[in-house]
């Protein structure tokens, strides 16, 4: 029962996506012109772009990560999809695991596609690291987009909500973007595992507890 | 809210005679003399020399607790010869308080001790900015509660025949 | 609505998250995850380890630093009670290093067994004790990790 | 009509405010007068006297509203939503004011006011969540889902402070390790002593405070509720004669 609301809540996301192509284009051009604007904002030689490069890309997947989180529910305010989901008979917490597994696989393939093109405008050397990166890119999506789910669940039905969705979400996700930043860093530059393997765990931990926590806290948000 | 605003005048009194209390005693600690003033003034009694320690001044045992350098005010500089016990503060381009005595024949200043800059301005201003506005919240906060009983008293319970709002 | 299962998941998220927070928090104080290299360990780098950018903590060796007369810098030892490296910087240091003391100095390791560093980052301690007693050479119960480094300091 | 609960607190805060303001008068008046200045720091050291005793109650005002937020989504009791909202506003002025008197102490020992240290850079984040939780208490105009979400916003920021605050320790440190902590204690007994009586004074002022804000809340709840009524029956009789 469970595991079929999850598939349908996804392939429902998945479904609508692939109609309108709204929230995979924006978040896409979005992340492009945020690039731009990094390249444009810091005059980059090599050894400066080697330090500051996984700043710019989780800055820019951050910023891409909340406008594909702010539609995932707004998307569902359209002819009162939200009332219906939250007066279905399904569990809520199959409901929040189809959000989030929804948004972490956008959010992933905006990623996947551009981060070729952070490899060519910045001429990075990613070939040896590859398995790394794809890693670290998804337990910290996965984190983003668990407590992200929530709060854009959360954020949805009130005043201000595209204003109030990253001003309560970007202080909680630090700990996700030091890390996931540290750890892209030390990927980047081929350092030794050992060197950044306790930022893999912070993610790790961080994945296990938001999820599980959300997962609970969701049934308070959607009840009607 | 008579009683109220007595009490709270009860606490301003407290906390400016506690005030009182320690600008007196810190006036006695802050006296520190400047090495220009203790040339001018030379003071026969025990006072609290403040001055930077001259770069490349330095000599003596610090492990025995004896040392001799200059410590430099804004044109003059004096010779300090300390002894006393090992200090933990002392090197060169620091400014610091040493507590002696002066010794005109010598030109010298015996010290027996060292201090710290006090730094009273930043101390005094962490309390102020700590304590002020807490003072301030907790004040306005219970003259609202104290307004807030007075207003329910005031209102009328809810009784549908007594309101004054029903059109009759 | 509170079925059997669903007060057993609740449960064991609560276990769950209990224990992942906990591993966080004890692994920390066990002092599992390093957040510093020490000397001895940045003298038994294998190869891969040179030129990256780490960061080391240790006490600076009484009379080892060094400046050079005629611009920025300085060099000096750092030990760990068992092993020295030496350090070279480039920069401005902070107000609170000074020898005897701890500092954490970030840059990398070379093959010429050298550290490079151009960022120092002094820790002041957490003792608090009065002039007097510190004098008479009290020590307190616990002490700071950098200074149990070198156990003689501590009579000083 | 005030519940029962609101008019005992009122009765006991008195003990609460007198209590606390007898500590604190001792506190400070050990703190900045009795005892000696600390051998490195000197007297500037004196600043940790309202600074720390300042970051624990931050962290204490969080704490009572990550208990108050679980016990209102268990027993969805209004009363415990104003203790929470009101925990919550006297956190984030602690936590300004610690990382006020904390710059303040900064400037002369680190000679900065502000680096990306990890206890500041934590404290800051607390600031900022406690700040989004009162922003969006404010965002929402029906009392019941205001309560329901600011409760799940203050338990998903505290179970993240752990884990910023480890995030940003290893990030960066330069703050010195507590003086007071699970290995033992490194403050001598003279400086030790202020500091746990200023640590006991203003938890017990947050205490009075807490009790304070939360009648506030309930009162102007239980007004607004009373005049809505007096206005709805207004409304209703104008409509429907």
């Amino acid at each position: 029962m469970f595991r079929h609301v999850v598939q349908w809540v996804v392939w429902k996301d998945l479904l609508t996506e692939f109609r309108s192509r709204e929230t995979l284009s924006s978040m896409l051009f979005f992340a492009l012109i945020v690039i731009f604007i990094f390249s444009f904002s810091f005059s980059m030689n090599q050894q400066a772009a080697q330090e500051l490069i996984a700043g710019i890309i989780w800055v820019a997947f951050a910023f891409t990560g909340m406008i594909g989180l702010g539609k995932s529910f707004s998307a569902e305010l359209q002819n009162d999809c939200l009332e219906y989901l939250q007066g279905s008979p399904a569990a809520k917490g199959a409901i929040y695991a189809g959000k989030v597994a929804a948004n972490f696989m956008f959010m992933l393939i905006v990623e996947i596609i551009l981060f070729p093109l952070f490899v060519i405008f910045f001429n990075l050397d990613v070939i040896e690291q590859i398995s790394l990166l794809l890693l670290i890119f998804f337990l910290a999506t996965f984190g983003l987009s668990a407590v992200g789910t929530l709060f854009s669940a959360l954020t949805v039905q009130i005043r201000a909500r595209e204003v109030m969705l990253p001003i309560l979400l970007l202080p909680l996700v630090v700990p996700v973007m030091i890390a996931a930043v540290e750890a892209t860093k030390g990927a980047l530059n081929g350092d030794p595992l050992p060197m950044y393997q306790q930022w893999l765990e912070l993610l790790a931990i961080f994945n296990v507890v938001f999820t599980v926590v959300s997962f609970w806290l969701f049934d308070f948000i959607i009840d009607a | 809210m008579t009683s109220f605003y007595l009490r709270w005048t009860g606490v301003l009194l407290v906390g400016m005679l506690f005030g009182g209390l320690l600008y007196a005693h810190y006036t006695q600690h802050l006296a520190s003399l400047t090495p220009e003033q203790l040339l001018h003034q030379m003071p026969s009694g025990e006072v609290r020399l403040r001055g930077l320690v001259k770069s490349g001044s330095l000599q003596g045992e610090l492990e025995q607790g004896k040392a001799v350098f200059e410590l430099v005010g804004e044109r003059v500089s004096v010779t300090v010869q300390y002894a006393g016990p090992p200090p933990e503060n002392l090197r060169e381009l620091k400014t610091l308080i040493v507590v002696g005595r002066w010794d005109p024949m010598s030109n010298t200043f015996y010290a027996r001790d060292l201090a710290l800059l006090p730094h009273y301005g930043f101390v005094t201003s962490a309390y102020v900015a700590g304590l002020v506005p807490l003072v301030i919240v907790v004040f306005s906060m219970a003259r609202r509660v104290n307004a807030l009983y007075e207003e329910i008293k005031r209102s009328t319970v809810y009784q549908p025949e007594a309101t004054p709002y029903v059109d009759t | 609505m509170w079925t059997r299962e669903k007060k057993i998941g609740l449960a064991m998220s609560i276990i769950l998250v209990v224990s992942a927070l906990g591993y966080l928090i004890v692994g920390n104080f066990g002092e599992n995850l390093v957040y510093f290299f020490t000397p001895s360990e940045v003298k038994a780098f294998p190869p891969d380890y040179y030129h990256k950018r780490v960061r080391v903590g240790g006490m600076v060796v009484k009379g080892s630093v060094k400046t050079y007369p005629n611009r920025l810098g300085m060099t000096f030892q750092l030990t760990d009670g068992h092993a020295t490296i030496p350090v070279t910087f480039d920069g401005i240091p902070p107000d609170l290093f000074k020898e005897g003391q701890g500092a954490v100095v970030e840059g990398y390791w070379s093959e010429e067994q050298l550290f490079h560093s151009n960022l120092i980052m002094a820790k002041h301690s957490e003792d608090y004790m009065p002039i007097e007693l510190k004098r008479a050479g009290a020590t307190l119960p616990r002490k700071d990790f950098l200074k149990t480094l070198v156990p003689s300091e501590d009579s000083r | 009509m005030i519940s029962k609960v609101v008019r005992r607190l009122r009765r006991f805060q008195g003990w609460f405010g007198g209590l606390a303001a007898g500590c604190l008068v001792a506190g400070l008046y050990l703190g900045l007068l009795a005892s000696p200045p600390d051998y490195y720091q000197g007297e500037v050291a004196r600043i940790m006297y309202i600074h720390v005793p300042l970051a624990h109650t931050a962290l204490l005002a969080y704490t009572v509203v990550f208990a108050g937020s679980l016990w209102y989504l268990w027993k969805r009791d209004p009363l415990i939503d104003n203790v929470c909202h009101a925990a919550a506003g006297l956190s984030a002025l602690f936590t300004a004011l610690a990382l006020v008197t904390g710059m303040i102490w900064a400037k002369p020992t680190w000679n900065t006011w502000w680096t990306w240290d990890a206890r500041l850079t934590s404290f800051a984040l607390l600031f900022f969540i406690l700040l989004g939780y009162l922003m969006l208490r404010t965002f929402i105009d029906h009392p019941e889902r205001e309560a329901r979400y600011a409760a799940v916003l203050a338990i998903v920021g505290f179970l993240d402070l752990p884990i910023i605050h480890f995030s940003v320790e290893w990030w960066r440190t330069l703050h010195q390790p507590q003086s007071i902590s699970l290995r033992g204690v490194s403050i001598s007994s003279g400086l030790l002593i202020p500091l746990v009586i200023m640590s006991i004074g203003m938890s017990l002022l947050f205490a009075y405070m807490l009790i304070l804000r939360t009648q506030l809340l309930y009162l102007s709840r239980l007004l607004e509720t009373k005049r809505g009524r007096l206005l709805s029956q207004f409304h209703f009789s104008k409509a429907d004669p």
